[in-house]
């Protein structure tokens, strides 16, 4: 019952605030609505048993995403007035095709068979993600290590001040 | 409570993601519906990951969020360059090929 | 699960006890607003031009190399914790990836993106 | 006793004892500083000032409570609750005695640490909300400041962990049971170490002297508060109070084995205040002993000198754990 | 809704971020008083500082002419009110310039023993305030300032139970002094002056080599001594910037001749040069103090018949310029007289306000943090700018 | 601030930092140097420039303003006004005037006096919310002369300690103490060196 | 009087009307808006539980109570203008102390509920002085310091001068001096927060000639 409960105020709380990402007109609100969507997904995962990953994405995306956003806000917009309002185009196109995407998705769900009740779980995740990462996937995890230093390498040279 | 609703949820939240990604005029307002969607990507891999016990689930939603993370920063200094060249983050002026 | 839902009635109660005692502030306190007493703070003159402009990039900068940190931070946790159990091979993996990344912090510290100017 | 009770109860109890604790350090620091600077401090409102929290806080609720026109009336209003809310947070998982705290979850420190990471959104908030140039400005730095130290904090408080091998913070306090020998700080030289960066990093993510670049009051009046009066302006300033308080809390966890103590072990929650003030008065001894910094310096002594130490630590740490145990 | 477009479409040239006008004052924390500054920022680097002074033009010089030379001095002493005794030592050394009146030894030492003790009780709160302006007022900083006005208040002690008032004092008068030293004074000061002494070491061990401190002054706002000499700024900035210029040496007035003193001179030019001089200063100060306090010579305090009315001092026709080394530099007072017991015209030079002058010159570049501490080792009192 | 040459520099920064923490640390055991105002107050110096007030004469119960205006004349802000009452004997003051919110408290109006009919107080405590109340006429400053104590210096005694000998001083006064005459009496010690 | 009755001249009783400034004064202080009320909700809250039977004792009470803590944490803004603000900082300072009544400067007028008016208001200086009192949030009260901001002072015959700062803003408390040593303000310090116990059920100031004990 509880996790119905909870699963339904989480729902509300990441679809009132995605919508609001997404339509808000001032920028620095849809970022602060992103913030919370974040927070509300991280409560979803809590949900699902994932407490390292509801931890991690309040890190990293809550605590790091928001703030390079609003760097990135800063050093971008000049903020005054009607610069910081932003607009939506092609609204009717774009809520068609988002609809219809939705509708076909719902479509596919419905027919396909899901599992109804989780498997217990009862090794401490971190440690078996610990494990897991740390053996079996020791190479995407490297790779990930050479991704990343490439995405920050090209994001420096990108936006590296030209002097 | 079964996987469904879980479905739902982030099929939603994809596609509001989409929306924005389609609509907004401002570059950071689409990278700001970017992350919607991956988040929504994230919540489908943790729930099939919970529900049919595969750990490997739940690591690669690790990796994709630092995946994420990493896109969006590489996308935002993308938009701080374009706005350097073109002053300007509005979408629809960036389109415009031309110098 | 159980140690969530007290944290989750712990913030519930500091959302209460934030909301309640601005509403007791708001019953008690006067209300009298006026022109120049809702004018932006500014060492008493007169405000010139908005607050609301665009910064160096160098913030931004600093938060780019944070974030791709932020993630190494991510994998010491469970890292720390089976550290035991892998032994060497653990500390072996754990290195090659600070050092990869490590060499994004020698370019930014090449770059003099860590000097913030 | 039943437990839903049990479940409104004890949070309760918490968060009003840590209100109580915070409004009462504040005096604490006040008349701890004042002796330092040959002065009384409060000394007149009660007996030796005793009431003086109370009366402050009840004359913040009596004031009035401006909203500048300019101010983005929404985010302006929102701030204060979003500030306090990771502040105070923070106490959910920390246990006070073994078995007696909000929730002593499994990844105790990583949700210490995400937490308090969440303290930016309000803080931003509050500077961007107010439409002032001092906030804002403020506000950018205090981002800027609490991303780089929250990398060596985070390093510096896995040391302890790393030694003990569980994120839970009950189990690290139950580690350092026993003896005093097994409290972390006295492990030899990295203890020492940890700690000392761990201050480091405590005094800057709560922006305290020399580090208080973001309330810089010599140039930014007071900070990102500037506009903030009346309760709201209490209510940021119990969170920053409550900040230093949790940070100080955890570094008695962590280094100082918790509640581990001679006498019964009811006397255990008291240990562990009295080593949590031990850590905010060193905290504010450092406080008042210096100059601050200035803001590109503190940057460059965190991710130049502090990151790298902390990441070395860290490593040979590693080294250490694994060659003790037989890992080599 | 869409006008965004003219907006963007107006060529902005991009010529790096766009600045961001800051007011410094006049009520700031750090503002010295009622200073305004308003700096243009560009992130937290100052590009360009416009200061706005007068906002305690309080007409100084016009007053001055519609009081006599028996009344001024006393509110002479409120230009530079935290240095009151050398700018009343300024007006009646130009008076008795004029008027070519002797003024007895005993009187002449008792000035310099003044002067050289708000000498110091002026360091002391620079030393203050300019801690305060670097550390916070909620740390290390207003912890030394705590400490300095500490020592300052024995200094003003000895002021009090000398004149009877704390800050403000109308101690000179044309002719000499108005007040004798009491009883016990001469052993009281010795023994603040040692305690002081004593103190300024304990500073200089929580500062000196202090690396926070150090980072925050060295190479901070440096002026060279081209600069500084072209600019014409005074006291402790000119001789921070290795000019060793000094009128207590350089041209003696008062009995300064007599005394054996050094005049300290850095080199680097720089806030810590700044603050090298300062705190060598104080020593220097008490040791003239110290010798002073040995070689007073009894006699009369005046040469002038006491004050009974006001306009009893008279002095003839003529001009004259008078300067004398204020803690801040040179401060001068040029009197015109027509003879009557009034200045035709009077001016004042203060040194606050040709320090103030190097502001434009090195601010800067600087960072927000530097021109706070800049404004500090300037140490402006704005009595005296302002006038 | 770097990492130039690490070691060294880390060393000095700790020592520093210890030395720093070490004067402060010294200070918290000093006695503080607080007066504890309202309750216990520091002890004035004799020539404490205060409040003003008239005086009478002791003997006869006489005030001693003879009304010259003298001091009207030297004040620089002009504060005082006085009127002069014509009698035969002396002469009164007939009005007498200070306006103590703009007094500069410089003693001028004590040095000229030639009765030593104004005086300073050892004390300040005159705050007040009515601004009228600074307005101080002929009954309130003999008041005040009887609330406070008299601080040191009257004309007389400013006047004699000015003087130099060879002037030889008006014949009608006690020989000048060109020294002072003044016992401040040795300050009480209130922070150990 | 302690000493024999001596012959007094008889002085015209009001004799405040000679003077114009005080006259002015006089008018100013008449005039002036009241203000610093609490939230009207609050006030007929109070207005009720008043005329219920025996809830006089719970208003008084309550009211004592809100004043004493009005009282005991009276912020100054720190807001220095001339040679008194040099006194004002050492009164702040150890050796006189005012955190001893719970006092502590802050920076921002937005936090404080005390401006101590310390110097010279000149009138390049007196609308930024408004303005400041106007950003402090009521309740608030205003000492004038040293001569000068009681009356110009010295300096009131000059020509930029303004002649008491009672002009720009309403003043509560007035202190003597030039500049007024650290116990003359602290003494006027005192006076305020025995006003401030005093103030008023409907949160008025207290009139200026009432006498506070
Ligand atoms: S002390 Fe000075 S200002 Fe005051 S009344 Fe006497 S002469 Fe005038
Ligand atoms: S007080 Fe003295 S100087 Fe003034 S009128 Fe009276 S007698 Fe003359
Ligand atoms: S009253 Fe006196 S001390 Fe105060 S500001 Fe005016 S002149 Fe200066």
């Amino acid at each position: 019952m509880t996790e119905q409960i909870t699963f339904a105020a989480l729902a509300i709380i990441l679809v009132g605030s995605a919508l609001a990402v997404v339509l808000s007109k001032n920028l620095f609100h849809a970022v602060l609505w992103l913030a919370l969507a974040l927070t509300g997904t991280a409560g979803v995962f809590l949900l699902l048993d994932a407490e390292f990953l509801a931890a991690v994405q309040l890190l990293l995306y809550a605590g790091g995403i928001i703030t390079i956003v609003v760097f990135a806000i800063v050093v971008t917009e000049r903020l005054i007035g009607e610069r910081l309002t932003q607009t939506n185009m092609r609204i009717g196109g774009g809520a068609l095709i988002s609809l219809v995407l939705l509708g076909f998705i719902v479509n596919v769900l419905r027919k396909s068979p899901l599992p109804a009740a989780r498997p217990e779980m009862s090794v401490d995740l971190t440690r078996v993600l610990g494990e897991l990462v740390l053996t079996r996937y020791v190479l995407p995890f490297e790779l990930l290590a050479v991704l990343m230093l490439a995405g920050m390498l090209g994001a420096i040279y990108f936006a590296r001040p030209e002097d | 409570m079964g996987l469904e609703p879980y479905l739902f949820l982030s099929a939603t939240v994809f596609c509001i993601g989409l929306f924005g990604v389609m609509t907004r005029r401002n570059t950071i307002g689409i990278l700001l519906g970017i992350e919607l969607m991956m988040n929504a990507v994230n919540i489908n891999l943790v729930a099939f990951a919970r529900y049919t016990a595969m750990a490997a689930g739940f690591v690669f939603t690790v990796f994709t969020i630092c995946i994420t993370v990493t896109e969006a920063a590489l996308g935002l200094a993308i938009v701080i360059l374009l706005f350097r060249v073109r002053r300007t983050v509005m979408a629809d002026h960036l389109d415009l090929l031309k110098g | 699960m159980h140690g969530y839902l007290s944290v989750v009635v712990y913030l519930g109660f500091i959302i209460a006890f934030a909301v309640v005692s601005l509403g007791m502030a708001w019953v008690l306190s006067p209300k009298r607003p006026f022109a120049s007493k809702l004018d932006t703070y500014e060492c008493g003159a007169e405000p010139i031009g908005g607050a609301w402009v665009q910064f160096p990039v160098g913030f931004y900068l600093v938060a780019l190399v944070f974030i791709v940190f932020d993630a190494l931070a991510v994998f010491l946790f469970p890292w720390v914790l089976v550290l035991r159990t892998l032994g060497v091979r653990g500390i072996v993996t754990m290195v090659l990836f600070l050092a990869i990344l490590g060499l994004g912090w020698l370019y930014a510290y090449r770059e003099r993106i860590l000097e913030w100017h | 006793m039943p437990s839903w009770l049990l479940l409104l109860l004890v949070p309760f109890v918490v968060l009003n004892v840590v209100i109580g604790m915070v409004t009462y350090v504040t005096l604490l620091e006040r008349k701890f500083a004042a002796r330092m600077q040959s002065r009384i401090g409060p000394y007149r409102v009660g007996p030796h000032g005793l009431l003086q929290p109370i009366a402050d806080a009840l004359k913040l609720m009596m004031k009035e409570d401006i909203v500048p026109d300019a101010a983005d009336r929404t985010v302006y209003n929102l701030a204060p609750i979003v500030f306090l809310i990771p502040c105070m947070l923070i106490f959910a998982t920390i246990p006070f005695a073994p078995g007696l705290g909000v929730g002593d979850v499994n990844i105790g420190i990583l949700f210490f640490l995400a937490v308090s990471a969440m303290e930016i959104v309000g803080l931003f908030m509050a500077g961007w909300g107010s439409n002032n140039k001092y906030a804002l400005l403020s506000a950018m730095r205090a981002v800027n400041q609490i991303i780089s130290y929250d990398l060596p904090f985070i390093f510096a408080a896995l040391i302890p962990v790393l030694l003990t091998g569980s994120l839970k913070l009950g189990d690290i306090a139950a580690a350092q049971q026993g003896s005093l020998l097994k409290w972390f700080i006295l492990y030899p030289v990295i203890g020492q170490l940890a700690f000392v960066m761990f201050i480091v990093s405590t005094l800057a993510a709560e922006n305290r002297v020399p580090f208080d670049i973001l309330e810089a009051e010599s140039e930014l009046v007071a900070g990102f508060r500037v506009e903030y009066s009346g309760m709201k302006f209490a209510l940021i300033q119990l969170g920053e109070y409550a900040h230093m308080i949790g940070s100080s809390f955890l570094g008695a966890l962590l280094f100082l084995g918790a509640w581990s103590g001679p006498g019964p072990e009811y006397l255990g929650p008291l240990w562990f205040l009295l080593k949590a003030m031990f850590v905010f008065l060193l905290v504010t001894w450092i406080r008042w002993s210096f100059v601050r910094i200035r803001v590109d310096q503190i940057l460059a002594l965190s991710w130049k000198a502090l990151l790298p130490a902390t990441l070395m630590l860290l490593i040979s740490t590693a080294v250490v754990v694994v060659w003790r145990t037989g890992g080599f | 809704m869409l006008d965004v477009d003219n907006k963007t479409r107006v060529e902005m040239d991009w010529s790096g971020p766009e600045r961001l006008q800051m007011n410094m004052g006049p009520q700031h924390p750090s503002a010295h008083g009622v200073f305004r500054a308003i700096l243009g920022l560009q992130g937290e680097t100052v590009v360009d500082v416009d200061a706005v002074i007068g906002y305690l033009h309080r007409c100084h010089e016009k007053l001055s002419e519609t009081l006599t030379y028996a009344q001024y001095p006393s509110i002479a002493s409120k230009t530079d009110y935290v240095a009151a005794m050398t700018s009343e030592f300024a007006y009646v050394l130009a008076a008795e310039e004029i008027g070519k009146f002797e003024v007895p030894k005993r009187a002449q030492y008792l000035r310099v023993i003044v002067a050289e003790l708000q000498r110091i009780a002026s360091h002391l709160l620079w030393l203050g305030t300019w801690c305060m302006d670097m550390g916070g007022a909620l740390g290390g900083g207003a912890t030394i300032f705590l400490y300095c006005i500490r020592e300052r208040e024995d200094i003003l002690d000895l002021f009090e139970s000398l004149v009877g008032a704390r800050l403000l004092y109308g101690f000179f008068q044309v002719g000499g002094t108005r007040y004798d030293i009491p009883d016990g004074w001469a052993e009281q000061c010795r023994t603040t002056i040692d305690r002081i002494d004593s103190r300024v070491n304990e500073y200089e061990q929580m500062l000196e080599d202090n690396a926070f401190f150090l980072a925050r002054t060295q190479g901070v706002g440096t002026v060279s001594r081209e600069l500084a000499e072209d600019v014409g700024i005074a006291g402790p900035l000119l001789r921070g910037s290795g000019v060793n210029f000094d009128l207590r040496k350089n041209v003696p007035y008062s009995s300064y001749g007599d005394f054996d003193f050094t005049v300290p001179v850095e080199t680097a030019g720089d806030c810590y040069a700044r603050y090298k001089v300062r705190m060598a200063e104080f020593r220097q100060a008490s040791t003239i103090v110290r010798q002073a306090l040995d070689a007073l010579p009894s006699g009369p305090i005046s040469s002038r018949p006491a004050l009974k009315s006001v306009a009893q001092i008279r002095i003839p026709k003529g001009e004259a310029y008078a300067r004398v080394e204020g803690p801040r530099g040179e401060v001068g007072s040029y009197i015109v007289s027509d003879g009557s017991a009034k200045p035709y015209r009077m001016k004042w030079r203060g040194a606050s306000f040709s320090n103030l002058a190097i502001l434009p010159h090195i601010i800067p570049g600087h960072k927000v943090a530097d021109v706070v501490a800049i404004m500090g080792s300037v140490d402006p009192v704005f009595g005296e700018v302002d006038r | 601030m770097g990492s130039k040459n690490g070691g060294t520099e880390i060393i000095t920064i700790v020592g520093a930092v210890l030395r720093a923490m070490g004067a402060t640390l010294k200070n918290l055991f000093r006695k503080p140097i607080t007066v504890h105002y309202p309750d216990k107050e520091r002890k004035y110096p004799s020539r404490y420039r205060g409040l003003l007030a008239l005086t009478y004469d002791k003997e006869t119960g006489e005030e001693n303003c003879i009304g010259c205006r003298l001091c009207e004349y030297v004040c620089p802000p002009a504060v005082i006004k006085v009127e002069m009452l014509k009698s035969e004997k002396r002469n009164y003051a007939k009005t007498f005037s200070l306006e103590l919110y703009a007094c500069e408290f410089c003693e001028l109006c004590v040095q000229v006096c030639p009765t030593d009919a104004i005086v300073m107080m050892k004390s300040f405590d005159m705050p007040t919310a009515d601004r009228r109340e600074m307005l101080l006429d002929k009954d309130r400053l003999h008041r005040i002369g009887l609330d406070y104590e008299a601080s040191w210096a009257t004309g007389n005694k400013l006047r004699d300690m000015q003087t130099p000998p060879k002037a030889a001083a008006p014949a009608h006064k006690p020989a000048p103490t060109t020294s002072g005459a003044d016992a401040a009496g040795p300050r009480p010690a209130e922070t150990p060196a | 009087m302690a000493l024999n009755d001596p012959p007094v001249p008889v002085i015209p009783a009001p004799i405040w009307r000679n003077f114009k400034e005080l006259q002015e004064w006089e008018q100013l202080h008449k005039t002036r808006p009241e203000g610093d009320k609490h939230s009207p909700l609050f006030e007929s809250v109070t207005e009720g539980i008043h005329n219920f039977p025996g809830g006089f004792v719970v208003t008084t009470a309550a009211d004592a109570f809100l004043n004493w803590a009005r009282k005991s944490s009276v912020w100054p803004v720190t807001f220095g203008l001339a040679c008194c603000a040099i006194e004002m900082m050492a009164t702040f300072c150890s050796r006189f102390d005012v955190e001893r009544l719970g006092m502590v400067p802050w920076a921002s007028p937005r936090h404080s509920d005390l401006m101590i008016v310390s110097g010279t208001v000149t009138i390049k200086m007196a609308p930024m002085l408004l303005r400041i009192y106007d950003q402090m949030p009521d309740p608030k009260w205003a000492v004038s310091m040293g001569s000068c901001a009681n009356s110009g002072g010295p300096f009131r015959h000059g020509y930029h001068v303004v002649k008491g700062v009672d002009r720009v803003i309403p003043v509560d408390v007035y202190v003597p001096g030039c500049p007024p040593p650290p116990e003359s303000l602290l003494n006027g310090l005192l006076l305020l927060q025995d006003q401030i116990a005093h103030f008023k059920k409907t949160g008025r100031r207290a009139p200026a000639n009432e006498k506070v004990d």
